[in-house]
């Protein structure tokens, strides 16, 4: 597949019809690879793809739209999903990509530059086709790892205690050190100026004070995105400390499926998402958080 | 235990009925095949609820001559239940009774009409019992 | 120097905890940083670094510095305190105390940061050497030797035992409160241990760097090398590399509305961030680029041009580890001609 | 201490209503002399859709024991469907919350007519009823305010 | 920083028994920036007012906080007061500390701690406030009436009286609406047509007046005093220039199947057809799905008949544009569906509604005014009317309301059947007769008491067509029996609701609907002819049960605010409206999915963020149309939009007051 992915690669850049190729770029460590701009078709050697392959180029695409020229990207099929809801919220030019859908087998966890097993993600992957692309590469014999419940780690903490959920965020938020890596690594993270980085609102407090900042400062990521997460798991893969970030999105996502019907964001660029919409007779009252589990 | 006074309101429970949505049009007497059997009058049931007239209701030939068709339910414009409210009556009224039912499993051979329709019969066991 | 058996760690812990705050690293849920230890906590003396740098007990992420309160119409300025509690950080590796050398020169170099240096003054740190250091490693060009780290004392965990060699004053009186539980050793106890951290580092990819590149580049030259242009496509100008750096130094300082008046602290900055310095007239450094490149040139450039040559770098491999797009201080120095 | 300190507890209230329905319910329930503990504190806003999820966070920030939001009946909005909104972002907000391990009954949502004025004293009466039992919000507070 | 100032209100002893005034002005003096503070017993007095005004000279004051009743009370009097010395209205915040405190707080401390932190609040708020200006926005003197029936007539007939241009859409082939299927009006028993005739007529001739029969309104956009409204002229398959209106087409016609809408379906028509004889505009339409021609290919007889040559099968469907300054609503009713109510035997040829026995006494009705049973027809021995079928019904297949006219209706049809056959018996059963109406009462006793209609208070339980006769069961409340009585007739006081259509109208002029669907009025005393969304009114039973008197007195009163509207050359618009920072703005488009009146549009433009040039899709808040409600301003990803006068810092800054 690599190799297929060079040669297209190379064709659009040879005859002109991309101005740059946005993939994955080998380094020292070949559990590690960074993503990269390719423009020259002799730096196409450095283009790899493998299962270490398991940054979102999605949100690389944002600025590449503002250049000139096509640019062709790279998406495995979780990645299109981030992608189709960039071009819904008019963030991406769609004029301006040529997406090439390529199969995904799940992408490695890495430790220290070890293969640790599979990303979380992976392991409770629901988007198994690409949902917007220009051309797809495929590869039929990469199989992925077997399929595990998505909302499992949800359910299991609504069926704590109020204190006991209390006591298991304390624990996991302590931990943050607000490198900000979940927000900026975050597709639908594309916000000009980050209320947390606004002086305009007494939010930016850049480091965790008290408790409460860490709490303000997750509850913020995760709603900001609500409706709007595709649940690509970027946030919870690039944290150092390995905080179960996905836990609160899905606790989110979760919801909307069981209160407003099931909803994937990026599934297309037109329906509108749940916070925008409304449903007068069927919608549930808040209260339903008191009865609910 | 419930006192005296808390009779309405149990009855209300047991009857789910709405006495105070009433807007006495009749509909539900207007429609009751039983009436003429009942001294009470299916409009009255609600009004004497209304007013916790409880013991009345119970004493009264209509918890026995209700048969509980339902037509004033399905018709009551304003959800009124009355038929739940003298089915409730009667419960309480057997309740009251205790172990010692109106009618035993023995005296029934002694009542039976030839013409009586086999789900009457069963319909009377389930009403006069517990 | 001493030794003590692995067996009564616990006792040795409890001992120094009666005394002082005692930090050392600790693992949950699969990552491990330093932690205050506490009677029943498990010491995690296996892996080789934590995610955040020990800094943070000497220049935490986040410090009040005072409290204006207000009065009517009237502010009462409320000085905070100086630390005033001995504490130790026990198991620091070399190159997060080569670390603290550098914090040091900027700290307390003058004017001396105040806060700072009453940490500095109560804390002591036990460096241990690292048994397995990392493919990501490269302190050897910095010049520590991983196994043998220099610090107030210095330590091994080899074999069944604890090997503790007092360096400083300071270091000595730590090994003092532990006599009960010391044994005498030689230095040849752990030569072999040692031996065999250097064979280690031998083999790992980035322990034979040469830095010579870098002696004696031209400001200029690198500020405007072409380099710049593409070596950051990747950065999502997060602030992980700045944050587990164990001499990145860069406060900024805010206010913060309590209600009844504001608390003015610091909380460590990245340059990474768009709102790095940022002033009424917008960021100076307008594109990530720019940025990105602050942060190499800062490490790479600028301090070693005002410490006698002294890189701001350690080789801890820490942004190696966790950078979320896989950049590094490395890639630079590489694409900057270090081989 | 802090036995006589949950004794003589008051919670803080903050309440978001909508300038159309529930203030006006709020105003209603004032000329009926409808008394209600003076511990809410009610901040006008056009419509419940105005409410960002970040004021209710700052009002347990700043001290706040309890936030409650009212707004039109549905189908009642002043701008047609705002509560609609509102419906569905303080139900996400509030899940998530609890979902956090924050006391269920510090956030709560009713829709106030602006003729229900004793439906206002009585909600608001039954909401620092509940909070007074929860007690002082001690999972979502921000130690900094609580200096003095 | 503002130099602020703040001013409590006794407001005589209503404050000031519950609240310790004086402390509150002590601890203002406190607040950041107020530089003064002071009491008086009623702020809203010229006294007051004037110690205002004094204050803002002698102190240089840029913003002022007034702790007093509700700003619902008296914000408008302060806010103007501030404007007559110079300030900027909207520099001007108040501190509810009556209807929210003192009223209601019976312990002082309490109270007196809520009124300052409330009155902090508000002096927090207005630091953030900023002067707003009013916008403007044009007139065009043009109305559209949506609906030709009574409402609509009357209401465009005031409109183009005093000189401006009205135009009326009307959905059926022509105007008249219910009261052109109406004999008599109660309760004076004159003819229907004979007064509703002339207006159809003065409408149709009238110099302002454009008819847009036979055609919907299809997109509504714009806003109140420049409304843009899209008409949908359905294919009428008549040309109405060249239509003589001789009759010929219809005369002719061999599709004779298709029930007539305006005999309720009680006889046919044929497929070219004018609704009823007298109707306006008198040109024909085509029924397609009727007309041979469209669905064979084959006939065309009417066109071979009509000498003008008017008839036009290849007439397309043609859409009009316009532009309004004001919409009036008046779509009217119709009779509910008696599907659910099997009790009726509405399926019964003699169990009709009112509206169908309204034909059946009409003398140009099905049966030329005779009253028979439509099943067999004979004159009926005995009719029986059934009130409250449907309405006053709380279940879900009737509807909760009274549908207000049935109670006169039955009295005058009681009285019609009476009158020309006083052989029949006629019995009339009901809940309660409810006869408020000027004359009303005297009329429905007229009818029991001088016709000898029955009245029995009670309801039927069930009716059964036994073939040449009815039976009904129905119980006599007054008299505690159950009556099994025989009739040849039952006539149904059929519920009413408002026309389907009301609903998508409602949705394109952004005006609200009730849980019935009837259209809701601004406010249910004080503004009963307006809906909430500025421009749009209403009349006639689209807005609620309505009989004749009622409606016109609705349509004039509408018609009245309308020349309230039309007379101004300009409108000011509201200045508390969204705006978008544009260094923030990403053009996400979320605001505009999210705003109830579509006031937000995006441009292209090039942005200057500190120095970083570059093009950006922005949000573009259309002033004339936002309403201020700041849904966008919460759904903004970005925090770029915000609400004037209530933006985010702004609460934010109250939150942190009133939590100190």
């Amino acid at each position: 597949m690599q190799e297929q992915l060079r040669i297209l690669a190379g064709k659009m850049l040879a005859d002109g019809r991309a101005a740059r190729v946005l993939g994955w770029k080998r380094t020292d460590f070949e559990t590690a690879p960074e993503p990269s701009f390719f423009t020259a078709q002799d730096d196409l050697s450095e283009l790899v793809y493998n299962k270490y392959c398991a940054a979102n180029l999605s949100g690389f695409m944002i600025g590449a739209g503002k250049r000139d020229g096509v640019t062709v990207v790279f998406l495995k099929p979780c990645d299109t999903y981030s992608f189709n809801q960039l071009v819904k919220e008019h963030q991406i030019d769609r004029a301006k990509a040529y997406v090439v859908g390529v199969s995904c087998g799940g992408n490695a966890k890495v430790e220290e530059m070890e293969d640790v097993g599979w990303l979380e993600r992976c392991l409770v992957c629901t988007k198994h086709d690409h949902v917007v692309y220009d051309e797809l590469v495929l590869d039929e014999s990469l199989s992925r790892p077997e399929a595990q419940d998505r909302f499992g780690g949800v359910t299991r903490l609504e069926g704590l205690q109020s204190l006991e959920r209390y006591e298991f965020w304390q624990g996991e938020l302590s931990t943050c050190i607000r490198c900000n890596a979940c927000r900026n690594v975050c597709p639908a993270c594309n916000c000009k100026k980050c209320v947390f980085d606004s002086a305009k609102y007494d939010t930016a407090a850049k480091a965790n004070v008290t408790t409460f900042e860490e709490q303000l400062f997750h509850i913020i990521r995760a709603y900001h995105v609500a409706g709007r997460c595709t649940d690509c798991g970027e946030c919870a893969r690039v944290c150092p400390q390995d905080i179960k970030l996905q836990l609160l999105n899905r606790k989110i996502i979760k919801d909307i499926n069981e209160l407003y019907g099931e909803f994937q964001a990026g599934q297309d660029t037109e329906t509108l998402g749940p916070l925008t919409a409304f449903n007068a007779d069927t919608d549930a009252e808040p209260s339903i958080v008191h009865t609910r589990g | 235990m419930l006192g005296r006074t808390d009779l309405p309101n149990r009855l209300r429970v047991i009857s789910g009925a709405k006495d105070k949505d009433c807007m006495k049009c009749g509909k539900c007497s207007a429609s009751c095949p039983s009436y003429e059997k009942m001294d009470i009058r299916p409009h009255q049931f609600v009004s004497y609820l209304q007013r916790g007239d409880v013991d009345a209701m119970m004493n009264s030939t209509t918890v026995w001559a209700c048969l509980c068709c339902y037509a004033c339910i399905e018709r009551c414009p304003r959800d009124v239940k009355p038929a739940q409210i003298i089915e409730a009556a009667r419960l309480m009224l057997i309740r009251r009774q205790g172990d010692t039912p109106y009618v035993s499993a023995d005296d029934i051979p002694e009542l039976l009409d030839p013409d009586t329709p086999q789900q009457l019969l069963v319909s009377a066991l389930r009403k006069y019992t517990k | 120097m001493y030794k003590v058996s692995a067996t009564q760690l616990t006792d040795v812990l409890n001992t120094l905890a009666g005394t002082m705050d005692v930090f050392l690293p600790i693992r949950k849920d699969g990552q491990t940083n330093f932690g205050l230890y506490a009677e029943g906590v498990q010491a995690d003396f296996d892996t080789l670094k934590t995610v955040k740098p020990p800094k943070e007990f000497f220049l935490p992420q986040s410090e009040s510095l005072y409290k204006g309160v207000v009065d009517g119409k009237d502010i009462h300025i409320e000085p905070a305190a100086f630390a005033d509690r001995p504490f130790v950080v026990f198991g620091m590796r070399g190159c997060d105390v080569l670390g603290m050398e550098i914090l040091d020169k900027v700290y307390l170099g003058e004017p001396v940061d105040r806060f700072y240096e009453a940490r500095r003054g109560h804390g002591c740190v036990v460096a241990l050497a690292c048994g397995r250091p990392a493919s990501t490693c490269f302190c050897k060009p910095f010049g520590v030797d991983a196994s043998d780290p220099q610090a107030d004392v210095t330590a091994w965990l080899c074999g069944q035992y604890l090997y503790l060699e007092p360096v400083t004053e300071r270091g000595r009186q730590l090994t003092h409160k532990l006599e009960p539980f010391l044994q005498d050793a030689d230095a040849e106890d752990v030569a072999e241990y040692r031996q065999e951290i250097r064979e280690r580092l031998e083999a790992l990819p980035y322990n034979n760097l040469s830095l010579d590149a870098l002696k004696d580049a031209d400001m200029l030259e690198v500020f405007n090398s072409p380099v710049w242009d593409s070596v950051c496509d990747a950065c999502i100008a997060c602030g992980t590399c700045s944050y587990v750096c164990p001499t990145c130094q860069c406060y900024d300082i805010k206010d913060y509305n309590t209600g009844d008046g504001a608390i003015r602290y610091r909380t460590w900055d990245s340059c990474m961030y768009s709102d790095f310095t940022l002033m009424a007239h917008g960021n100076p450094r307008k594109t990530q680029k720019e940025r990105f490149r602050q942060r190499f040139m800062h490490k790479l450039v600028y301090h070693p041009s005002t410490a006698g040559g002294q890189l701001s770098c350690v080789g801890c491999g820490r942004c190696v580890n966790k950078c979320p797009s896989s950049l590094n201080i490395v890639k630079i120095m590489k694409s900057l001609g270090v081989s | 201490m802090q036995i006589t300190g949950e004794q003589t507890f008051t919670p803080l209230i903050t309440a978001f209503c909508c300038n159309w329905c529930s203030y006006a319910g709020a105003d209603l329930a004032g000329t009926s002399r409808l008394a209600y503990p003076a511990e809410v504190r009610i901040i006008k806003v056009p419509c419940s859709c105005r409410i960002n999820p970040l004021f209710v966070l700052r009002a347990f920030q700043k001290g706040a024991d309890g936030v409650i939001i009212c707004g039109c009946h549905p189908g009642d909005c002043h701008y047609i469907m705002g509560n609609y909104y509102a419906r569905r972002r303080m139900t996400l907000l509030f899940s998530l919350l609890d979902f956090m391990g924050i006391e269920r009954g510090r956030t709560h949502l009713e829709w106030v007519s602006a003729a229900e004025g004793a439906k206002f004293a009585a909600t608001m009466s039954g909401f620092a009823e509940n909070i007074h039992k929860l007690g002082k919000n001690r999972r979502l507070e921000d130690l900094r305010c609580k200096s003095s | 920083m503002k130099r602020v100032g703040v001013f409590v209100c006794h407001c005589g002893t209503n404050i000031a028994a519950a609240v310790d005034v004086g402390e509150v002005v002590d601890k203002a003096r406190l607040e950041r920036g107020v530089v003064f503070s002071a009491e008086y017993p009623y702020m809203c007095s010229e006294a007051g007012q004037t110690m205002i005004a004094n204050a803002v000279k002698e102190h240089n004051l840029t913003g002022v906080v007034v702790s007093a009743c509700s700003p619902r009370m008296h914000e408008v009097t302060f806010r103007k007061a501030a404007a007559k010395i110079g300030l900027n209205p909207y520099m001007l915040e108040m501190a509810n500390i009556r209807e929210q405190c003192s009223w209601i707080h019976k312990d002082k401390d309490d109270a007196t701690k809520k009124a300052v932190s409330l009155t902090s609040a508000a002096v927090a708020k207005v630091h953030l406030n900023t002067p707003l200006f009013a916008g403007e926005s044009p007139v065009t003197k043009r109305a559209l009436v949506i609906g030709g029936g009574i409402a609509g007539i009357s209401v465009a007939l005031d409109v183009a009286d005093a000189g401006y241009d009205v135009d009326i859409v009307e959905s059926t082939p022509g105007i008249g609406g219910r009261m052109a299927q109406l004999d008599k009006t109660f309760p004076t028993l004159d003819c229907s047509a004979c007064i509703l005739t002339p207006k159809m007529v003065d409408a149709a001739t009238h110099d302002n007046i454009t008819l847009h029969t036979y055609s919907e309104v299809e997109s509504v956009e714009g806003f109140v005093g420049d409304f843009t409204v899209t008409i949908r002229k359905k294919a009428r398959s008549v040309d109405m220039k060249k239509c003589t209106g001789c009759g010929a087409c219809y005369d002719k016609c061999p599709a004779k199947k298709a029930p007539s809408e305006f005999e309720e379906g009680l006889s046919n028509r044929k497929a070219i057809y004018i609704p009823f004889a007298q109707a306006v505009p008198n040109v024909p339409v085509i029924d397609r799905e009727q007309c041979i021609k469209f669905k064979t290919g084959k006939c065309g007889l009417c066109e071979t008949v009509c000498a003008p040559g008017a008839i036009d099968f290849e007439q397309q469907d043609e859409l009009v544009t316009q532009k309004y300054g004001a919409v009036i609503v008046a779509t009217g009713f119709r009779p509910i569906e008696l599907g659910k109510f099997g009790e009726y035997a509405p399926e019964s040829k003699d169990v009709l509604t009112s509206l169908e026995f309204e034909r059946i006494t009409n003398a140009a009705g099905p049966t030329k005014g005779a009253l028979v049973r439509l099943s067999d027809g004979r004159k009926p021995k005995s009719i029986t009317f059934i009130q409250c079928v449907g309405s006053r019904d709380t279940t879900p297949r009737g509807k909760a309301y009274c549908s207000k006219i049935c109670c006169m209706y039955t009295a005058k049809h009681a009285m019609l059947v009476k009158d020309k056959y006083p052989d029949i018996d006629v019995n009339v059963y009901y809940i309660d007769v409810r006869s408020p109406g000027k004359n009303f009462d005297e009329f429905y006793r007229r009818a029991a008491e001088e016709y000898g209609v029955n009245y029995i208070k009670g309801q039927v339980g069930k009716v059964v067509d036994m073939g040449d006769h009815l039976v009904l069961q129905a119980a006599d409340m007054l008299d505690n029996r159950q009556i099994t009585a025989r009739t040849d007739m039952i006539v149904l006081a059929t519920a009413i609701e408002p026309l389907k259509s009301t609903k998508p109208i409602a949705s394109m002029l952004t005006a609200s609907i009730d849980t019935n669907g009837f259209m809701t009025e601004a406010h249910p005393k004080l503004k009963p002819v307006e809906s909430p969304t500025a421009g749009v009114f209403l009349a006639g039973a689209c807005h609620g049960p309505k009989d004749i008197p009622e409606t016109v007195a609705q349509a004039g009163a509408a018609a009245a605010k309308v020349l309230g509207l039309l007379s101004k050359s300009k409108l000011t618009t509201n200045p508390c409206v969204a705006a978008a920072d544009e260094l923030a703005c990403n053009g996400c488009s979320a605001c505009e999915s999210v705003c109830p009146y579509g006031a937000i549009g995006y441009e292209d433009r090039q942005i200057n963020d500190h120095g970083v040039r570059g093009n950006q899709r922005l949000a573009a808040v259309n002033t004339a149309l936002c309403q201020g409600c700041g849904a966008c301003a919460v759904t903004c990803p970005s925090g770029a939009m915000d609400l004037l006068g209530f933006s985010n810092r702004q609460i934010l800054a109250e939150v942190d007051a009133l939590c100190r």
